[in-house]
Order: structure tokens, then C-alpha cells, then sequence
């Protein structure tokens, strides 16, 4: 048991289940498989299993999502890392085909397959194409894929075991804003389950809904809101396919009030789906919604900061709700 | 001129005949035809006593005339299910049709490994015309033909129907109705099968239309790099859909592309089943060797149009005639003409009896089993139950179904 | 003044846009830019305008909805019509390259372009990888481009117009459902706002908002709802980006209920972001979705209507919340 | 000796001085280069009378001297900016430097058109590493850093940033981030052109990283199906981030590739201005001609690492030094060393005064005057307004704003 980063512990999840499988493969592109982590031993995955199961391709994100469902489909369990930079490059072939083919074949295909799909674009400094605003909702609305995005190391080496474990092809989205975060996590495999949301902190007068590199500001905005005397509910979505829509409704059928955030764009973001589902069940409740504008994200760090749900701005809108 | 006489005096060959097109065509067919054969023919023979370039000289007789009988099981299927859409109004299965390719998927298939465990066998990705390489990889036909009618005991439990069948139980991973992503896929088998160190080989199909692709690039370019068991058939029957290949595509010889990549690449006969299974005999034996990818352009022709539909009438859109929107492109009658004389069936037939592995008493006999299995196939598929609409909601993860949200 | 189909009324838009502006180019697949209509001249572009400026291109969903930018930013208005089996592949080009592009160049890029989506895929019949139930989420959830998907040949005629003349780019989702649907449409040219939703029938009980080719199931139910003495107002929301908010919430401040419908699917589906909007603005309603279950269609035609939306079950949800 | 004494005595030439890598690789550097421009010089000196192949023979003397001036500027913008990155606390932008490439945007861009009406000038689309290009194009130098910077008045408003930049009043349609799609959406450009009947040239620069994209595929076989006014321009500086281009393409000589669909393809010395222009102006002669694509390898290098970053240290990653994440392939040390002896700006200066253009003082004279130049443009920028931050909801639709949603 040591403190780990994010990326440490999923790489800690990757090298368990690589060396209980040798027919297990990882693709990669401009990001190597290597991870540090204080006081532990360096992981390297292309080093440690070598370049048949471990390989660095050509700029190539189609190749490297499509290649894994076909090792999937050949019975081989695979992941691949896709950079940010080409985060929708692989959406046709995710939608139309992993997504599909089970469904399709009458239950007759299975792939074991992993999308670790970075969003460093949604932290500031990537403006414009470098920013994947679009991953969270293009993977959750699709049908076929289990769309997840843990916000603690904790979450992303179990979420990481129990991906890899499942004969679902899952997208598994890395919130590169929390690479520098690290917790305890245990040294051994362990799993998160892929279907359950997060209740993060429980209270009565509002439910406050976040995800991914969101949670941060949520969790500091209750924190400050709690200081005042007010009652939160903080529900980290972990999942967004399928959205665990009991743990939503059960809060707000609770609270009465629910603050959705999202830090990607506002139409049709995650926030969408959870004030729909929670409005559809729990009648008389407030609904709020706060995300990014729907405008592609500046590059200047004045106009990008101030676009931007934090903390500050999550705490005012809680506010003005109860 | 004992193998053309043979040929010439048996009725219903040529794909397009049955009062449909008449006499003329089937007239016209029947001459030309003979000399199509006998010219292949003459080159066999003038081969046969080399151990070089003999067309299939690993196989002994009863594989050979096995690739006789899966390329009539092929025509078969289709002829029936074309006059089903022309004649049966409660026919609801849709087809792209394969008849004239036939030999592509049967030689192909034959230098495969079919069966065993899953582990082992070689996989095939097919197309969005995907009946003939199913048949040939070993689909069950009745329950294919199932499937494409939608029923609940179909190969894929009416869930796929014809342009998503698949069955993984015999390495046929399937129909990918898209053009191009298959061949991007297939590669990934490919690399899993280096990756744990198998002998198994991947195979994609592919038309001519996927040359414009993009993944055309990524598939070819990553079996090359990454030297991956991968085998690249693509059947050029000159038109993607309503365009000449000539609209896509800069080269004549579609195998050139590949040679770029620095992939072996074979152009063959697609008309002639023992060619094309020489060819993909080569590039097995090359991947499995650790060798890498091979590339295969088979020239080929389908008879039909691009898309049958049931109720399909002869010279109607989506049907049998030519289509009133082909505005760019379109395939002239003198060219179907000249293709149907170099007929796959009638070429298999004609080598194995001059070969002597067959008499044409025993390919006729052939036929005629191969007739009545498909005849069975349809009925027993037209027989089986419509499905249950509330099964919709599974098959969407392995375990468990999804929630009906079309009521609230 | 004629009665016309849906893709007549385009193509007579298109066609006259072309007239006038020589340069303005057609990039076209296996669907050729030609229609028929009882009473009228054949429309057929390739013939009339050449091979120059209207092409058909390889199977390249992805150049095609590349070229079109490239043609807009060199100054041409360029539209392409991508079919059905092709929709996804365009999606990052339009994502991260048409729909950036003006923010990105601080509004010095200008790309008068026009993004022909097909939507055949939600036709019974057209399974698995040939149904297409992610295009309007994912077209609507981008930003820096007007997705709008007009109902009806009126509309279509109208908005193509108005597409073809806007300097912002517009994915102009066409709902093959719809096909043989036709109505009077003047022969002259004509806009209809790319901003706004169109309200089909006041009413003051309840509120059913759909979208495309799922209008005729709509308009069907509140027909028949109608005749039951309940009071339906209908709206068709026409413009999934920039989505008309106010339109909704006027009329469900009114009706006090709301029934969203979608023919794709229930997760993020276009009726997510209408319920979401809806309840973060009208407290105290009630809210109801109901669209194709989180699925991909299955070829059978048993399971596929069973699993969609159509005017009975419109009618029955409604039914149950009045 | 005289050129090569008169290089030798130049200071502060070569990219990596100023006491970064110390006196060991100017050292290194001073007496390995001479040879490479003696050898270079010997070449053209050979061709000097001839008609044929004579470099840049159409060219005045004053845009001849204009490619060293464009290239000194380049180079002068890079080095200052990488300064600061090393030593100002304050300095904000990052930049994907071109230091080393300096003669291949150059040397394209001599042989545009760059100024003029926008429906008659070139179009230029560039990539992640931008600012050569932009500069080459006549892209304004102080309004582009007051971009890098983000600065309300940069020459995008502070909404792109380096990767991003562009400038369409000048043909230079801008950055493209992403790796592939820029490339398919230039041959758009090229498709309106000929459409619509002008002579116009629509130009990409690529990394040899685009070649293992799909689009590589789309844009090449689209152009040369279509004929396209298109010239493709690509840089193979051997690595990608940190990969070599052999671990992503089959070929030595990427441009066999693209001859591989018969468009006609050269290999040059990306690091000789002459050359590179040379390649270029017969690309746009045969383009304005209707004669369509052409493509262009060039060989070339960069000097420093993939990234730069504001709070750069020597030899941290992102900054100056080797990159600790480097596994799979990285740049060794004297493969740097190499290509920095054959520097473009010390082959442009000594073949310019070779050739009597230009004196050894009056080069002296211009590098002074570019430098002047360079360090007013990043005083101006550093003086410019920040971004009004309500000002991120404009420019995503032609009129108006968005709703500003980060409040409820
Ligand atoms: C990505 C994609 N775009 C378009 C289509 C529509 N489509 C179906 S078949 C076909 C033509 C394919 O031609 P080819 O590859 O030559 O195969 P053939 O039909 O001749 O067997 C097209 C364009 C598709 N299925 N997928
Ligand atoms: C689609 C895509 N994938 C990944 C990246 C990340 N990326 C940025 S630059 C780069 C390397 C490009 O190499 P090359 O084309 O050779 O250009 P160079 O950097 O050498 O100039 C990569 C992979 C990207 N920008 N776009
Ligand atoms: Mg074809
Ligand atoms: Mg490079």
C-alpha cells in the first residue's frame, strides 16, 4: 500500500492482468506505457513484455482502435492508449463496430477490449483542435460500449481490472487534469465495479453531480458550501454507460435540488443525461445545469479560465439553488 | 470438343437465364463459353505434368472436387434466392448478390483451416456480400439463409441478417457491412495471432471500391511494419456500386498499391477456382511461416445487380436490370455478356473432368445433391419462427439486458 | 407551386444556388444529386453543372467532408451529400476542423459549407452497422456548427437555402424516413431561419416535442390524442444546434408537461438536452422521455418496431401524464 | 578556404550555442560543416552555366537575397523565443520549433504567390510547428508572437495560439494541430480551385509522422484522381515525437509512396534553399498548368527537441535536453551533430556570396537587421493586452455570442 498516481495504478493494473495473460497486447502511439511512482519499482510495459505485445505505431488512431477489437475478436484480450490529440479519430470504428458486433452477431462476438482515451484537451493551454470536449458524450451515448471515467487513482487501477476482466469492450477516459493527484492504493488487483456511481460526500439539501477531472472543483465547492452550514450531496458519475440512474434518483428524490456539472461543452454533455433521468423520475425538484459554453475552447488562459465551472463558480450556483 | 458439348447440353448455367433475360443471352452464353474454357484449359493442361505452378497439386481428389460442390452450393443459394425476391411475395430477405465470384471465396477458403478449436482456426472477415465466403468457410446454410429471412433461430438470431452474419464457431468473424473498417480490424487479429505466437492466419475480403479508403492505407501499411500473418483479398468485379473502379482508383492492376508497401502481391484469375487457391495456398503457407502479409487482386465479375430486394421485378431498380440512377457509371450489356463465357462453375467442372477427378455423370449428380440441399435450406428456414420483440433489448453487454425506453 | 418530395425540394435549393454562384461545388458518393418529381424537370446537378464542380468521389466519407472546408476556406461554397454507411466517418473532420475553425482563427475563417447527412439507418430494415442512431446527438453535442434536421419538404427547401447561404457551417441532417413525404413547395427561393423550432399545433395539457423523421408518429399521436378532447401542442424542434430554448420553454411554462421523443437513442439523445433545458427553466412540471432503448437496432423487423418510439406509444405516455 | 573561413568566424551560428552545449559542439560543428557546404557549393558551382537545373535561375538578385533574409528571420524568432522560454519567468507561449527546417518553408513559399486579392493568391496549410511557415508566407511577425503569447491583438486574437495560428490575408490558411486531416482538407482547396477555373495552388507541409495517417492515403489519391492543383510538402525530419520514421513507414524515400499513384514525386536537400525552391517552382508551374499534384520530400532536421515549453531547463523533458520518455527510439547525439554541419542558413549565406549576390558584410549586415527586427516584435508582443475573458463566446458563430454556461 503506497500513495499512487493515477496513472501509476492503472499501469499497476495493466501489468497484473498482462502477466496473468500472455496473449494479452497493448497498443500505443506517443505515449509509452512507462509510469513512476516514489518508493515503487518504474513500470514498463514495452520492456517488460516486449515489442510482439507491446508496440509504438504510426500516427495512426483508426489503426490502434480498431486493431484492438480485432485481437478481441480473435479471442486475445487488448487495450490500447489513444492521445488526446486523436481522441475522435477512432469514434466511427468504436460506434459501428466494438460497440455493435455483440448486439449483431446475436451474442455470438465478444471483445475483451480496452479504449484508454486520454482527455488532457480538457485541461487549459489546449485550445481549439487540442481540446476533446466531445469524448465524454460521443462514448456515453453510443450503445455497446461501457463508457467509464474514474476520478481517483483508487477507482482507475479497479476500474482498470474489472475493464480488462470484461467481455464488454469498455472506453476507459483518462482525466489527464488529475495526473498529478495520487491517493493510497493497494499493491494487489482489486476491482471497481463498471456500473456504480460514487456518492463522494452524503447531505440532504442539495446533490451536486460531477465527473472526472470535474470532481476537484465539486468536491472543493462542498467543501466550502458545507463551512457555511449547507448540506451536500456530492455524486462523482464514474460511469456514464450505462449511468447508474438509482444512485442519481434515490439523491435527488432526497436533496430536491440537483446541480449537474460538466466541464465539457453544455449541449448534450453528461449534465444533460443526468438532470433528464432525474427530472423524469423525481417530480417538484430544482434542476441546474452548469458546464462549458458551447464554444470551442480559446487558447488565452483569461478567456479559457473564465469559461470554465470551478470551484468558486460551483459554490455560487449551489448557492442561488438553495 | 467432348467438354464443351457436355457443358453446352446443360441447361441452366450462366446465372441470368430462367426466362428472365431468354434464350438470347443463354445462346449467347453457351457459344462464347466454350472457347472461354477451353483456353483456360489448354494452359492447365500444358502445366500438368510440372510440379511448378500445377494449379492445386497438394490436393487430393476429394478436395478438389470439393471446391466444385462449394461453388454450385454458392450459385445455388443465389439462383434460389433470386427468384424467391422475383416470384414469392412473402420472401422478406434482402441479398448482394455473389453469383460469378464464387470462385474467389472457394479457392480462398480452401487453403484455410476450417475447423478445430477457436484457438487454431484461421479467420475470414468478409463484406457486405457475404454469402459465398461464408459457405465457403463452412456456414451452415440453412441457418444463414435463416438469418437473412430474420428469424429467431437464424445463424445470428435475427439480429444480423445478410450484411452482419457472422460465426465465429467456424472462423467466420463475418459481414462488415461498412466499407473499410473490416480490413483495419482484420489486421488486429493478425497482430494478436503474432503477438501469442499462433500459426493462424487473417483474411479480409474486400472489394474494389475499398481501395479509396482510408483504411485501404492503415491496413496494408501495418501488416507490412508490423509483418503481420494477414492476407488482403480483393475481388475486382470493376464497380463499386454504380462507379467504374476506374473513378477510384489510379491503377489498373489494384495489386500495384500493395506492391508500394513492399507486400507480395498476386493478380489472378478469379474465374478459376484452382488459380485462386494456388495463390492463397502461397500466401498461408507465407504467413504461417512468419513471412507477413500477402496482397491477392482476383479480376471478377458479379452477374447481378449491386443490391436484390424481395419484390423485385426484372429491369427495376435494386432488382435484376440495370439501374436508372447509375448516372456515372454503369456496366454495359456487352460486358456482362463477355463475363458469363468465363463462368466459375462451368470452368471447375470442366478441369476436374478433364483432370479425370470427376465424370460429368458425378458432377451432375453433384448438382443435383447440391440442389436438394438447398432447396431443404430454404424450407427449413422459411419454417422457423419470427422472432420475439422484446429480445431486442438483449445482446447489448454479455450479461443482462438494456431498458425499454420507447415507452415512459 | 407544386406538390414535392422532401430531396426534390433540396435538390431545387441546391440547384439554384449553383445558378448563381459558379463557383459553389457538389461532392457526391453512390447517391447522385438527382430527383424526379411528378410535373417537374428532372433535377439532375452532375449533367447540368459538369464534372468540375460536381464529382463523385471513391467510398471516402472522410475526403468528402474534408473537401468541403478546404473548398469553403478557399472561398467556394461546397456542399456534400455523405450516405447513411458513411456517417460516423466524417465526424472528427467536422468536430475538430469545420466546427473550430472560426474560434480557433479568432472569426478570421469563414466556411459557407453544407454538411447532407443521410439518416437511412432509422429506417426499419437497416441493422446493426447500418443504422445510424448517433448522428444527431453527436452533430447537435459540437460546437461551431448548425445541425438542423427539417421535418418536412417546405422546411428542407427553405433551410437548404438558408444553409447554403450562411457563412457558418451546417450539418443538414436529411431523415430518409421520409422520403416519400411530400407537400406544396413554391418553385421560387426561400428561407427558413436556421435558429428556430417550428410550433406544429398549440395546445395547452401537454407538450410533445420530437424531431425528423419521427414528426409523422408524433403528429399522428396528437391527432389521435386530440380527438380524445386532450389539448397537444406540438413542436418540432427543427434546430438541434443552436437548439431553440425558448420555443420549449414557453410551451411547457404553458402546458406544465413534457414529452420528449426521439427515434435514436434514449442516452444522450436530442430529447435529453430538451428535457434538461426544459426542467432547469420550468419548476414544478412533469417530464417524460421515451426513444429507441440503448441498443443497437436489430435487423428483425419484430424486435426493431417493437423497440421504437411510434404514435401509439407516443399517445399511450401521453395519455398517462394527463 | 575563404567561405569556409569566413562560416568559421561567424559566431553564434548552428542552433545550439550560447553556451548550452558548450564550446565542444560549435567546435565540432565549425570544422564538420565546412565540408558539408564545400561539398554542397561544389555542386552548384559544376551546374552554374548550364540552363538546366540551375537553381532559382528565374529569381532576381533581391529575392534570392530574400530567402536568406526569410530564413535569418525564421531561425532569429526561434532562438530568441527559446531564450526566453530558458531564462524569462514571465514568458508564456510554447512552441514546436522549425529551427533547421528554415530552407523548406522558404524555399516553398518563394515560388507562391503571397500577396494580392484572395481569390488569386496561394493557399498554405501547416501543421503543429508552424511559425516557419507562417513567416515564409509573409505572415506578420510581431502580430504571430503577440498570438504565441496570447494576447488580445495577436494575429488570432489570443484564441490560437501556436498550433493554431493562421492568416488568411496573407494565404497562410494556418496551423493545423492535428496530424492527417489538414492534408485531406487542402486538396478541398486545390478541388475549388480547379472548379471554379483558377490557377491557384493549394500547399500542405507534412511531417514524415503523416505518413502512416489514412488521410495520407485520401489526400494523395484524390488529388491525382481529380488532378488537383496540389502540392504536398513533406519534411521528413526522420522522427516523429519520439519515434523514427522507420517504425511508421515502409519506405526509405517517402516520396516513393506518393509515385506509387503516379504522381510525380523529388526528393531534395531540405536543408539548400535553391534546391527546395527549385522543387517548388516547377510543382507550381505544372499545377498552374492544369498538370496537377506533385509532392515533395524533403530531407531535413530539427535541432531541437519536439516541444518547447515556458520554464524549459536544458536537458528536462519538453525543453532542450533528451526526453526521458524516449523509449522506443530517440535522436542520438551525433545524428544531431551531423545535420547540424549542414546548416540552412549557412549554406543559403555562403552560396548566395558564392554566387556574388550578396557580401560576406552586406549578410552581416541583414542578420543585424533581423535581429533588430525579432527582438522589437517580441517587445511589442510582450506589451499587448491581455484577452477580455467574456470575449471566449464570441467567433463561434459568424454573428453573435454563445450563452455563457459556467454560471446557473
Ligand atoms: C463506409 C461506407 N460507405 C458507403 C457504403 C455503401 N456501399 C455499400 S456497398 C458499396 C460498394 C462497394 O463496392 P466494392 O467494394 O467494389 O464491392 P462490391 O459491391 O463490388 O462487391 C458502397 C459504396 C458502405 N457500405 N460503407
Ligand atoms: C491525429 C494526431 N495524433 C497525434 C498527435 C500528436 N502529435 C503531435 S506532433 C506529432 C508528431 C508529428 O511528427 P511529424 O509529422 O514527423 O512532424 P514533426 O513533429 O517531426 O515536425 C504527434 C504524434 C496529433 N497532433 N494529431
Ligand atoms: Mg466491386
Ligand atoms: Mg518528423
Amino acid at each position: 500500500m503506497t500513495e499512487k498516481t493515477w496513472m501509476y495504478s492503472v499501469l499497476e493494473a495493466v501489468q497484473w492482468e498482462m502477466r496473468n495473460d500472455p496473449a494479452m497486447t497493448w497498443i500505443f502511439e506517443l505515449t509509452p506505457p512507462v509510469a513512476t511512482n516514489a518508493g515503487m519499482p518504474v513500470i514498463n510495459l514495452e520492456t517488460e513484455f516486449g515489442r510482439r505485445r507491446v508496440v509504438n505505431t504510426g500516427i495512426d488512431e483508426n489503426w490502434m482502435a480498431s486493431a484492438v477489437p480485432g485481437a478481441g475478436l480473435a479471442g486475445s484480450k487488448a487495450a490500447t492508449y489513444i492521445p488526446y490529440q486523436g481522441a475522435g479519430m477512432p469514434y466511427q470504428v468504436i460506434q459501428n463496430h466494438a460497440g455493435k458486433l455483440r448486439s449483431m452477431s446475436g451474442g455470438r462476438a465478444s471483445m475483451p477490449v480496452v479504449f484508454v482515451i486520454e482527455m488532457t484537451g480538457q485541461t487549459p493551454g489546449f485550445a481549439g483542435q487540442h481540446s476533446d470536449y466531445e469524448v465524454d458524450t460521443i462514448y456515453a451515448h453510443i450503445a455497446g460500449v461501457r463508457t467509464v471515467v474514474p476520478s481517483t487513482p483508487y477507482d482507475a487501477k479497479g476500474m482498470m481490472h474489472a475493464a480488462l476482466r470484461s467481455p464488454d469492450p469498455v472506453v476507459f477516459l483518462y482525466p489527464a487534469g488529475l495526473r498529478m493527484l495520487s491517493e493510497e492504493v493497494s499493491d494487489a488487483p482489486y476491482e471497481v465495479p463498471l456500473t456504480k456511481a460514487a456518492v463522494r460526500q452524503e447531505g440532504s439539501d442539495l446533490t451536486i453531480v460531477g465527473s472526472g477531472a470535474g470532481m476537484p472543483e465539486v468536491l472543493e465547492a462542498a467543501a466550502t458550501l458545507t463551512g457555511e452550514g449547507m448540506s451536500v450531496e456530492v455524486i462523482d458519475l464514474r460511469v456514464l454507460k450505462e449511468m447508474d440512474t438509482e444512485t442519481l434518483v434515490t439523491s435527488v428524490a432526497k436533496t430536491r435540488r440537483l446541480l449537474a456539472v460538466d466541464q465539457s461543452y453544455y449541449t448534450l454533455g453528461p449534465a444533460a443525461e443526468v438532470v433528464a433521468r432525474c427530472a423524469e423520475n423525481v417530480e417538484g425538484a430544482r434542476f441546474r445545469r452548469i458546464a462549458f459554453s458551447d464554444a470551442p475552447p480559446p487558447a488565452s488562459p483569461e478567456m479559457f479560465t473564465w469559461m470554465r465551472p470551478d470551484a468558486t463558480r460551483i459554490a455560487d450556483a449551489a448557492r442561488r439553488m438553495v | 470438343m467432348e467438354i464443351g458439348s457436355e457443358i453446352a447440353n446443360r441447361p441452366r448455367r450462366g446465372g441470368e437465364d430462367d426466362g428472365r433475360t431468354g434464350l438470347s443471352r443463354r445462346g449467347f452464353l453457351r457459344v462464347a463459353g466454350l472457347a472461354g474454357v477451353a483456353a483456360g484449359l489448354a494452359g492447365h493442361v500444358a502445366r500438368a505434368d510440372g510440379q511448378i505452378g500445377y494449379f492445386a497439386m497438394d490436393l487430393p481428389d476429394d478436395r478438389l472436387a470439393g471446391m466444385l460442390r462449394t461453388i454450385l452450393r454458392i450459385r445455388w443459394h443465389e439462383r434460389t434466392m433470386a427468384d424467391r425476391m422475383l416470384s414469392d411475395p412473402s420472401y422478406r430477405a434482402y441479398n448482394h448478390f455473389y453469383a460469378g465470384q464464387e470462385a474467389v471465396a472457394t479457392g480462398v477458403c480452401a487453403a484455410l483451416r476450417n475447423d478445430g478449436p477457436f484457438e487454431q482456426i484461421d479467420l475470414v472477415y468478409s463484406t457486405h456480400r457475404p454469402t459465398g465466403h461464408a459457405l465457403a468457410k463452412g456456414v451452415d446454410m440453412a441457418k444463414m439463409q435463416a438469418e437473412m429471412d430474420f428469424r429467431a433461430t437464424g445463424l445470428n438470431g435475427g439480429y444480423a441478417a445478410e450484411m452482419h452474419i457472422s460465426d465465429p464457431s467456424v472462423g467466420f468473424i463475418g459481414a462488415d457491412g461498412m466499407i473499410g473498417p473490416g480490413h483495419v480490424i482484420a489486421t488486429g487479429s493478425a497482430f494478436a495471432f503474432r503477438a501469442r505466437g499462433s500459426d493462424q492466419v487473417s483474411v479480409v475480403f474486400g472489394g474494389d471500391g475499398t481501395y479509396a479508403t482510408p483504411h485501404f492505407h492503415s491496413a496494408l501499411n501495418n501488416a507490412r511494419l508490423l509483418d503481420l500473418p494477414f492476407i488482403y483479398v480483393l475481388e475486382n468485379n470493376l464497380y463499386h456500386q454504380y462507379a467504374h473502379y476506374s473513378y477510384s482508383c489510379p491503377h489498373t492492376d489494384i495489386a500495384d498499391a500493395a506492391r508500394a508497401y513492399g507486400i507480395p502481391a498476386r493478380v489472378v484469375d478469379g474465374q478459376d477456382v484452382f488459380q485462386v487457391y494456388n495463390a492463397a495456398k502461397e500466401a498461408v503457407d507465407r504467413a504461417r511461416a512468419g513471412g507477413g502479409p500477402t496482397f491477392i487482386e482476383a479480376k471478377t465479375y458479379r452477374y447481378y445487380n449491386h443490391l436484390g430486394a424481395p419484390g423485385a421485378e426484372v429491369g427495376k431498380l435494386g432488382a435484376f436490370g440495370y439501374d436508372p440512377l447509375a448516372i456515372t457509371s454503369f456496366r454495359p450489356e456487352r460486358e456482362v455478356r463477355a463475363w458469363m463465357q468465363r463462368d466459375p462453375v462451368d470452368i471447375a467442372r470442366a478441369t476436374l473432368i478433364d483432370w479425370g477427378v470427376l465424370t460429368a455423370e458425378a458432377a451432375d449428380a453433384m448438382e443435383a445433391e447440391v440442389r436438394a440441399e438447398v432447396d431443404a435450406a430454404f424450407a427449413w428456414a422459411a419454417g422457423q419462427p419470427l422472432c420475439n420483440p422484446e429480445d431486442g433489448l438483449k445482446h447489448v453487454f454479455a450479461e443482462g439486458e438494456v431498458m425499454p425506453r420507447q415507452v415512459a
